[in-house]
């Protein structure tokens, strides 16, 4: 506890000091799918019931959390300490944010909505898979909460055991190879992000370049450790390669371009829920990831690389739209239109100003929602018909009339249609990205018109036209427990729509911090040739050791 | 004159290696007189002795410094290799009390052999000068090439052992013939003196080069590091699966511990010319390990290959000791520390899986092993992610601790190399797993557990979690013993 | 006499036993080849300790001269059980596992 | 009053809401009552708020609700604003609105999904009303999309009919097209001028704090947006096919409200547009070409609704040609008097199609006089009306922007236009000939027309009043009538630019030629269709090319689909196929176990795809099995390997020193 | 003392190749039986008496006999006529002959000036008294690792090679019809 009063700049004090809110949040899944594993296989009923309880719980856990967290602050609040491992300065770290909070809201609504869409539509070993699921909730709670590198990496992988088996066992199509296929390429892009934050760890604890002591506390990182920005590599300074180091480890999992095979394939082949959860959270890690570490870490080779990533971003838009164009499975569809979105969201956090960087922000929560949403509708149609051919469902509108209401909200939502929740991001972030350079802008307005056209075109496929098979005709509208786990995120997409007030004021202190910090240490480091030059002659008259304030 | 004798501290601060000697040579006595059924008592004997040694050790580890006129370094350094052999000493000797009697050859040799090699392995790790290295290498690989040919009507057994005695003698040869060189160059077999003598010679003196990498070539070959490995899979699968886990995890880090204290202490005035070399060995044995580990068929093999990798992981953290000495070496023996739980566990599954008249070590015949045994299952999971170094085991933090020395020692081109090549392991791992839980049984693999292998596999995997999550206390041992080397 | 006659006697020694050892198929011959190693290195040792006017390498040939006796001893042992299994003295015919 | 302000959105919204959850189970046939009971209020509400705006024209009333979106310095509010300008607006659509509503309750009487239709025209009443009351751009979007999605459920209303959802869907992306360039522009704007409500940019543009380049930016993609809604010349296609549509929504949408947003929005920026003289010609070229050019097109149609699409789309040319010679006032004149007369066309045509039993083509009509008397003399109005001939509303209005086109000295506009309104009345006659005059072309016992129930010809008697009157009362005298002052106070404050100074007799000349080109366009109609009938057949064979040119719409739909939808649709196609062979063959990874894997789903082409698809996995895999073979189990082949690297290792060292 | 030098260097030279090119084992026995004889008198030159008397016992005594029982025990043919060299036998002698080619070159360039100083041939170097008190107080330790080293290779080789007269602890014959797993291995892949 001494940690967080010593620490006051940037820590907010517990308001009531005691009750570790943010560890219970993270660790009652685990209980959960520890007690899932223990009842008997044959108990499927309390099984399911523990499983929604402990979902259910955590989400009021998290609106507790949101309860006391005063949005005024970029500060964390609801902070944790306890030191860890001290030789290497590791300490279990949690804490919240503008940032976080809101994500954190969405995998716990995310994971009860998930649990509960999966109670008939899974039928082998529900017992591991209700507990796989609780287990990725932790996972995922972790990575949003977790202030200290270790911890954050240590969560960061945690999700990929369950994911594969998720994948793997309850999957169809062909899951093996979407499983091992979405594992290995998280993983090697974990695996070189932890080469950049050992890089980041060892040039703090370098005397010059940070306090000089072990720690992989983010906060003291961000704040401390100014890498060298003078070219070392091919023209690369130190900052770009470890910005690329996290680069590769971020770019996988939101996806961008080059690294997004995976995704249509893990999508399609996952189960319902899996594929909620994908899409909903796990690929909002990677654009956290890039908002968190890459900007106000590395600012300067933030800067340089806008370039590269917006080039990546809008690539990703128009590939990932037109290619939804081509697709003849529904939820590959969905997987290459996420594609496009998060596309999206990257040029938004890479605008590098507010307006942007909050549209992106906000952006994670639409995609979320509405994606999410997306698959679960598809995953009703599957429990009923068991195919996702775009070209077995015909006149669905007629048969199925409630299913098509909720479909096409959902799919204007997602095109970010005014009114709905999409657009407060989408717009946000063409702004933001029209001010750093209108070309990119421009370009990625066109996706808007591509993702009209291929979801209008989804939509008139399936749900026009006459219901000319027995099955399009005799198929059974949406139960109450269906629509129960829809309306929830309906009801958001409406309230973020027409009323995203609370959501933008809880953002908007800490994006405000994080990219003014940004850009004033981008100034202050930036690295211009003459200015070495200068600051080279300076040295060799006077000894080394000149002030290295503008190192 | 009368020769004086050794003073008692002296011999006291090997009570240790005394205690288990003597041991040793009780058992022999023991085994005459108990009968054939009840040979596995011997097992329960040497069991009570290595923990005995392993609780005394813990709790005040001899620390006499330098005793026997330089011959053995009673230092934290030895005692922290104390306590990791006479661990897995005691992990090997739960594991074999049932394995034993499945193969047909519990005898009571069996301990004596182990106690006599966990001795040879102390006197290798507390070596202060070359000869008590050599001499405590020799002891254990005697003892090894005999555990490992044990079972005797098996040809594999037999094969193993030879190709695992030629190549031992041969590389025993090499390596004396770099000794020699040495005591030529540095008139001492002493480290101190000869890292004393060596700072006087210039790099470039033809017979220092060959010394060294005839020395290296020597460690190379113990260590199981590319090119020198080829006898591992062959001995790893014709040794039985215990004295395999032994070799695996034991001797391995024996050889890592002469290892280092050889060319961290002696040779490091000539770190240039071996800094090179055990680069490229630790990268070829990542590399290669790896990559041939993928094509195998057989479990065991395909566990050699891993351990022929992580000999390359470890071996990281030796390179990065030369230029970040403390964290480099932390980062090497801490490695091979967490790297015995995770490659014991999985040798001791794959005793769980020998029964009377079935000795599986196909991957296939793990098929369908999720659905018939679940917790078995589960805990091979748990071993493959620790050796995968994936969070929440103690594989991820030894990994990450042997990285760290790397970039911290600017050997980035290495760090990627261990990143990359991890990944590969990772995907080997989870086609094990994936045989496991998403395939259909082809033959019912039925389980044979017994209580010790039980007990043996239990401590593993708490400690594989443990040290997973809480590694502070080893860690800060490991960073003690390493400022001691002088 | 200079000591790299000895060197060099010695190093001919050794590299006869290296030979002796990768060409010869009976095991038996490749043992005797090994003993020749560790003799090779025995000289060697025993002409440094000659011109350093130091005993270590005496002593040090002594012990090695015990880990011979002990080595052959076990590797006899080995070969035995070897005969006694396949009925071969041949090491290439020795190859069961591979791959 | 703020609340009443609110209140005129919010009452269909309300409406929609309720419909559209009770729609289906509850209220069925009685639904009406609920959609048309909550336009009638709102139309009561702004009557209200008119009224006190006329009273006092010089303060708007402004309703700040909260504040909506906001980032870093970006922040914009939920707030409406009713000056004079959008009082009209509010007016028209309200007015049309609720008669169409009325009209709809006959039009649409026995549908099967009569709730959802009144649910979207309610959609569509409260997207168009808050487009019209919003006070920033943001919020205007909003309502701009809003009818954009009406527009398309309304379309595809029917949407069994593959043309009526294709349709639907071709609308929505057009207009997508067009709001490309609205964001565009609206984020231009922001960055310029720090804000996106009305007030503060038009108070920058006032005191010139925008330099031209950049109004000349902003104000051509604005125009973009504007083209896309209001269907000018490169984004009208979608137009003409949203006759798939019931009547009243062409009416409603079509014709008097949603087409006109842009002209509406193009009209409110006016401080921007006067800023930047090119975009003013862009305007106005577009507008007099598109009014001649869908005037052609008119010329011809044979389907009653398309060729009041096609006029539609020509009168919404001169409204922009109007704003392009800067008489921005008599553009929105045209506006409220184009929305009375095509809504009174609309609604008539409606009632045709409802008497000839949903036949639409004009061949098969004739002789309906005798039959459906009301509907004829309402049309025979608005018709005079849209015709230009005085005193009717037409006149005035198109007749004011032709005076200040040719007073701008844009004579080839004026040239144009006059062209454009010879034909207007051309086409206009030549359908009320046909439908109404000449022998009857259909077959008695099969048809027999009947008039439309008293729900449905009420709206055409108030419309046909209105577009009588409406334009004498406001109108006189041109460019300063009761009109001109009341919507000039919209703009006072950003420094009134006092384009043309009027004076009423010199434009007597004017008013007469454009009188006696209306009146020779009904004459030539009388020619063709009642004194000789044959001799448009013998005309269109003579010019056979001109003839098929404009029934096919100058073949702009094939030659869309060929150089935009199809080579899309065919990238998709190739992208795909990358994405599948090339990126994921050299980035995946695995690619051997692939081939075991090949499942249900055709397995050639699985194996052909990852075959090629896991370039790398491939390389490791083959990589791994050779190496495994170096693993002899000869231990002297063991020991030469070991021999040779000590070799090796030696010889590089040797060399090296 | 020259002449001493080359003379049994060069026998034993000769006699170690004989060792390793003759085809019948007791002929390579007997040859290395005089290879050790040669090196031991090498020591003698070098003033290890006592290794010298060392290396006869132990090396041409004890290892020769172990040698010799082993050749006997399990009656090796004479004079086999198959095929005494391994295959890659040429590639082997060029490797090992250039190694051996390194080491010369490495030990003669690196001790070049080490000649003997004139009066060291005289005063006693490795007489029994000095090794006894040597091995008794510095190398006490590596002494007693000796023992323990031998007693593990005596336990080994019993274990290894004695004859099991009793097949019991060959478990029921289940063990026999081992499944053929380990044929199936041999197939090439």
């Amino acid at each position: 506890m001494e940690y967080i009063l010593a620490h006051a700049d940037y820590l907010l004090p517990h308001p009531d000091g005691v009750t570790p809110l943010l560890t219970f949040i993270i660790f009652l899944p685990l209980l959960g799918a520890l007690a899932t594993l223990v009842i008997p296989k044959t108990e499927l009923r309390l099984m399911k019931a523990v499983a929604v309880f402990c979902t259910v719980v955590t989400f009021l856990l998290s609106l507790v959390a949101l309860s006391n967290f005063d949005g005024s602050t970029h500060k964390m609040q609801l902070a944790e300490y306890h030191s860890w491992i001290p030789s290497i300065g590791v300490a279990y770290f949690l804490g919240v944010d503008g940032l976080s909070i809101l994500l954190v809201l969405l995998t716990t609504l995310l994971s009860i909505l998930v649990v509960v869409c999966s109670f008939n539509a899974i039928h082998g070993m529900q017992k591991a898979y209700y507990s796989c699921l609780l287990f990725l909730e932790t996972g995922m709670l972790g990575v949003f909460l977790a202030l200290d590198f270790f911890l954050f990496y240590i969560f960061w992988e945690i999700m990929l055991v369950p994911m594969y088996f998720l994948i793997g066992i309850w999957g169809h199509g062909r899951k093996l190879y979407s499983a091992i296929k979405f594992f290995l390429y998280t993983l090697f892009g974990s695996v070189f992000m932890l080469l950049g934050i050992l890089a980041l760890y060892s040039f703090n604890s370098t005397g010059d370049y940070g306090t000089g002591e072990l720690t992989f506390n983010i906060i003291e990182l961000i704040n401390n450790v100014r890498v060298p920005t003078e070219p070392i590599f091919v023209g690369l300074s130190s900052q770009d390669l470890i910005f690329l180091a996290l680069f590769l480890g971020f770019a996988i999992k939101v996806p961008m371009f080059p690294f997004h095979t995976w995704l249509p394939d893990a999508h399609t082949d996952a189960p319902t829920a899996g594929s909620v959860v994908l899409a909903g959270v796990l690929l909002k890690m990677g654009t956290y990831g890039f908002v968190r570490f890459s900007l106000p870490l590395l600012p300067t080779a933030s800067h340089n690389m806008v370039g590269f990533m917006a080039t990546l971003a809008i690539i990703g838009i128009l590939y990932g739209a037109l290619v939804a164009m081509a697709q003849r499975d529904m939820k590959r569809l969905i997987a290459y239109s996420s594609v496009s979105h998060m596309g999206f969201l990257m040029l938004g956090i890479f605008a590098l100003n507010p307006e942007g960087v909050t549209g992106g922000v906000i952006q994670m929560i639409n995609h979320g929602i509405s994606t999410g949403a997306l698959f679960l509708l598809v995953g009703i149609i599957y429990e009923r018909r068991y195919t996702r051919e775009i070209a077995a469902f015909s006149g669905l509108a007629t048969t199925v009339p409630i299913f098509a209401v909720f479909f096409a909200i959902t799919m204007f939502s997602s095109i970010g249609l005014p009114g709905l929740n999409g657009f407060v991001g989408e717009f946000l972030i063409l702004v933001g990205m029209f001010k750093t350079n209108v070309a990119y802008a421009t370009l990625a307005v066109l996706g808007i018109i591509l993702g009209a056209a291929y979801m209008l075109w989804l939509y008139q496929r399936t749900m026009f036209g006459e219901a000319t098979t027995p099955e399009n005709q005799t198929m059974k509208d949406m139960n109450f427990r269906e629509i129960g786990y829809m309306l929830p995120l309906v009801i958001l997409m409406f309230w973020i729509g027409l009323y995203p007030r609370p959501y933008l004021n809880l953002m908007r202190p800490t994006v405000d911090h994080y990219v003014t910090q940004m850009q004033e240490r981008h100034a202050a480091e930036r690295y211009d040739p003459q200015r070495a030059t200068r600051q080279a002659s300076h040295d060799d008259e006077a000894d080394a050791d000149v002030p290295a304030e503008d190192r | 004159m009368a020769i004086p004798a050794p003073p008692l501290s002296e011999v006291l601060a090997l009570w240790p290696e005394i205690l288990l000697s003597v041991a040793a040579c009780a058992m022999l006595v023991i085994d005459l007189l108990t009968s054939r059924d009840r040979k596995a008592d011997i097992g329960w004997v040497c069991l009570g002795v290595v923990v005995l040694a392993l609780v005394g050790t813990l709790l005040h580890p001899p620390q006499a410094g330098s005793i026997f006129s330089g011959m053995f370094l009673a230092d934290g350094y030895a005692a922290f290799f104390k306590v990791l052999f006479l661990i897995a000493a005691a992990l090997t000797v739960l594991i074999s009390l049932r394995y034993l009697d499945d193969e047909g050859i519990q005898r009571g040799e069996y301990y004596a052999l182990l106690l006599f090699a966990t001795v040879g392995m102390m006197f290798m790790a507390g070596g202060g000068d070359f000869i008590s290295i050599y001499l405590g290498l020799e002891l254990m690989s005697l003892s090894t090439y005999v555990l490992v040919g044990f079972i005797r009507r098996d040809d594999a057994s037999t094969e193993g052992a030879v190709k695992y005695f030629l190549m031992g003698a041969f590389t025993s040869g090499i390596l004396l013939y770099g000794l020699a060189l040495l005591y030529g160059l540095t008139g001492s077999t002493n480290l101190a003196a000869v890292a004393q003598g060596l700072s006087g010679l210039s790099l470039d003196n033809p017979a220092l080069v060959l010394a060294t990498i005839l020395v290296v070539v020597g460690f190379g070959f113990k260590i199981a590091a590319v090119p020198f490995h080829m006898w591992a899979p062959d001995t790893y699968e014709g040794a039985p699966t215990s004295i395999t886990a032994f070799m695996s995890s034991a001797v391995k880090a024996a050889a890592m511990a002469g290892l280092a204290r050889v060319f961290i202490v002696a040779l490091f005035p000539s770190a240039e010319i071996w800094e090179v070399l055990w680069w490229i060995l630790a990268a070829l044995s990542m590399i290669l390990g790896n990559v041939v580990a993928i094509a195998q068929t057989s479990l065991k093999r395909m566990l050699a290959y891993s351990s022929i990798s992580h000999a390359g992981y470890a071996l990281i953290g030796v390179v990065a000791a030369t230029q970040a000495r403390e964290v480099g070496l932390a980062g090497a023996l801490f490695y091979m520390f967490v790297y015995l739980f995770a490659t014991m566990g999985t040798f001791s599954m794959l005793i769980l899986l020998t029964h009377r008249g079935f000795r599986s070590d196909k991957i296939a015949d793990f098929a369908g092993l999720g659905r018939s045994a679940p917790l078995a299952a589960f805990i091979y999971i748990i071993f493959f992610l620790s050796l995968a170094g994936i969070p929440p085991t103690a594989g991820f933090v030894g990994k990450l601790v042997v990285f760290r020395a790397a970039i911290e020692s600017g050997y980035v081109v290495l760090a990627v190399i261990g990143v990359a090549t991890s990944a590969i392991a990772a995907y080997y791992y989870f086609m094990v797993i994936k045989t496991m839980f998403m395939e259909e049984a082809v033959v019912q693999p039925q389980l044979s557990p017994s209580r010790p292998l039980a007990v043996g596999l239990g401590i593993m995997v708490v400690a594989t979690v443990l040290l997973g999550l809480f590694p502070a206390v080893v860690l800060n041992a490991v960073t003690e013993s390493v400022k001691l080397l002088q | 006499m200079p000591l790299s006659w000895y060197l060099v006697f010695g190093a001919l020694l050794f590299m006869i036993g290296v030979v002796g050892v990768l060409t010869r198929r009976n095991v038996i011959i490749v043992l005797m080849s090994i003993e020749l190693m560790l003799n090779a290195v025995n000289v060697t040792l025993i002409s440094f300790s000659h011109y350093l006017q130091d005993l270590r390498g005496q002593i040090f040939t002594l012990f090695i001269i015990a880990v011979a006796a002990s080595e052959a001893a076990i590797g006899l042992a080995l070969v035995i059980s070897m005969y006694r299994g396949k009925s071969t003295f041949n090491l290439d015919e020795v190859n069961v596992l591979k791959w | 009053m703020k609340v009443l302000v609110w209140l005129i959105p919010i009452l269909p919204a309300v409406a929609v809401l309720l419909n559209g959850l009770l729609g289906r189970r509850v209220l069925r046939d009685k639904a009406h009552y609920l959609g048309v009971g909550s336009v009638g209020l709102a139309l009561l509400c702004a009557l209200i708020v008119i009224l006190r705006v006329i009273v006092d024209p010089q303060h708007p009333i402004e309703a700040k609700l909260y504040p909506w979106i906001f980032a870093g310095s970006f922040s914009v509010d939920m707030g409406l604003m009713v000056d004079s300008l959008s009082a009209v607006m509010l007016f028209v659509v309200c007015g049309v609105g609720f008669l169409v509503h009325v009209y709809s309750v006959g039009y649409m009487h026995g549908d099967p999904s009569y709730p959802r239709f009144f649910t979207y025209l309610n959609l569509f009443m409260t997207s168009m009303l808050v487009l019209v009351l919003a006070d920033n751009y943001l919020l205007m979007f909003v309502g701009w999309e809003g009818v954009g999605l009406c527009s398309y459920l309304l379309i595809g209303f029917w949407y069994e009919r593959r043309s009526a959802s294709d349709a639907g869907k071709k609308a929505f992306i057009v207009n997508r097209i067009g709001d490309a360039g609205f964001i565009l522009a609206m984020a231009l704007i922001f960055w310029t001028t720090g804000s996106l409500a009305y007030h503060d940019v038009f108070a920058a543009a006032g005191d010139h704090k925008i330099t031209t380049g950049i109004a000349t930016a902003i104000t051509l993609l604005l125009f973009i947006g504007a083209m896309g809604k209001s269907a000018q010349i490169p984004l009208y296609v979608w137009l003409p096919d949203a006759m798939e549509g019931p009547t009243p929504v062409s009416a409603l949408i079509h014709a008097a409200t949603m087409v006109t947003a842009g002209v509406y929005m193009v009209v409110r920026s006016q401080a921007l547009y006067l800023l930047a003289p090119v975009s003013m010609d862009v305007v106005a070229g577009v507008g007099a070409f598109t009014a001649l050019f869908a005037a052609s097109i008119a010329l011809v149609q044979t389907d009653i609704k398309r060729v009041l699409a096609y006029s539609t789309v020509s009168q919404l040319g001169y409204m922009f040609l109007g704003c392009g010679v800067g008489a921005f006032t008599s553009g929105l004149f045209h506006v409220m008097t184009h929305a009375f007369f095509k809504g009174l066309l609309f609604l008539g045509a409606g009632s045709v199609i409802h008497a000839m039993h949903e036949e639409q083509d004009m061949r098969r009509m004739g002789g309906l006089r005798r039959h459906i008397r009301g509907t004829y003399d309402t049309m025979l109005l608005a018709t005079i009306a849209i015709a230009g001939i005085p005193p009717f509303a037409g006149f005035w209005s198109k007749d004011e922007i032709l005076a200040s086109a040719i007073k701008g000295g844009h004579v080839l506009w004026w040239v144009l236009g006059l062209c454009a309104a010879f034909m207007t009345s051309f086409y206009m006659f030549r359908l009320i000939f046909m439908t109404f005059r000449g022998e009857e072309r259909f077959d008695p016992e099969q048809v027999h027309p009947h008039e439309s129930p008293p729900s449905m010809l009420q709206p055409l008697r108030i419309l046909a009043v209105l577009s009588v009157i409406g334009g004498v009362i406001v109108g006189i005298p041109p460019e300063n009538g009761l009109f001109h002052k009341f919507v000039a106070h919209a703009f006072h404050h950003h420094g009134e630019h006092a384009a043309h100074t009027f004076h009423f007799w010199p434009d007597v000349p004017l008013m007469l030629l454009s009188t006696v080109i209306a009146l020779g366009g009904l004459y030539l109609a009388y020619l063709f269709y009642i004194q000789d009938p044959e001799r448009p057949k013998r005309l269109a064979e003579k010019f056979a090319f001109a003839y098929e040119t404009l029934l096919n719409k100058y073949y702009i739909d094939e030659f869309y689909d060929a150089y935009i939808v199809r080579p899309v649709k065919w990238s998709t196609g190739a992208l795909w196929s990358v994405d599948a062979r090339v990126v994921d063959g050299v980035v995946n990874g695995f690619g051997a176990f692939t081939r075991l894997y090949a499942n249900w789903s055709g397995i050639v082409d699985r194996w052909v795809v990852d075959g090629a698809v896991n370039g790398v996995g491939a390389v490791i895999q083959s990589g791994s099995r050779a190496f495994r073979l170096i693993q002899t189990g000869v231990v002297q082949n063991y020991l030469l390997v070991m021999a040779l690297g000590l070799f090796v290792f030696a010889t590089i060292y040797l060399i090296v020193i | 003392m020259v002449f001493f030098f080359l003379l049994f260097a060069i026998v034993g030279l000769a006699s170690a190749v004989m060792v390793v090119t003759r085809k019948n084992v007791m002929h390579a026995a007997l040859f290395l039986l005089l290879t050790f004889a040669c090196v031991g008198a090498t020591y003698v030159m070098l003033r290890a008496e006592v290794l010298a008397a060392v290396q006869v016992l132990v090396y041409a005594g004890a290892v020769m006999v172990l040698f010799l029982f082993a050749i006997l025990l399990v009656n090796m043919p004479e004079a086999v006529r198959l095929r005494q060299w391994t295959r890659q036998s040429t590639v082997a002698v060029v490797l090992a002959g250039l190694t051996g080619l390194w080491l010369i070159i490495a030990t003669v360039r690196a001790f070049t000036g080490f000649a003997a100083p004139p009066e060291a041939a005289t005063q006693p170097l490795g007489t029994p008294r000095a090794i006894g008190e040597a091995l008794f107080s510095d190398y006490v330790l590596p002494f007693e690792i000796a023992s323990l080293i031998l007693l593990a290779a005596m336990v080994g080789a019993i274990v290894l090679a004695r004859e099991t007269a009793r097949e019991e602890e060959r478990p029921d014959e289940a063990l026999t019809d081992l499944p053929p797993d380990t044929q199936e291995d041999q197939q090439p892949v």
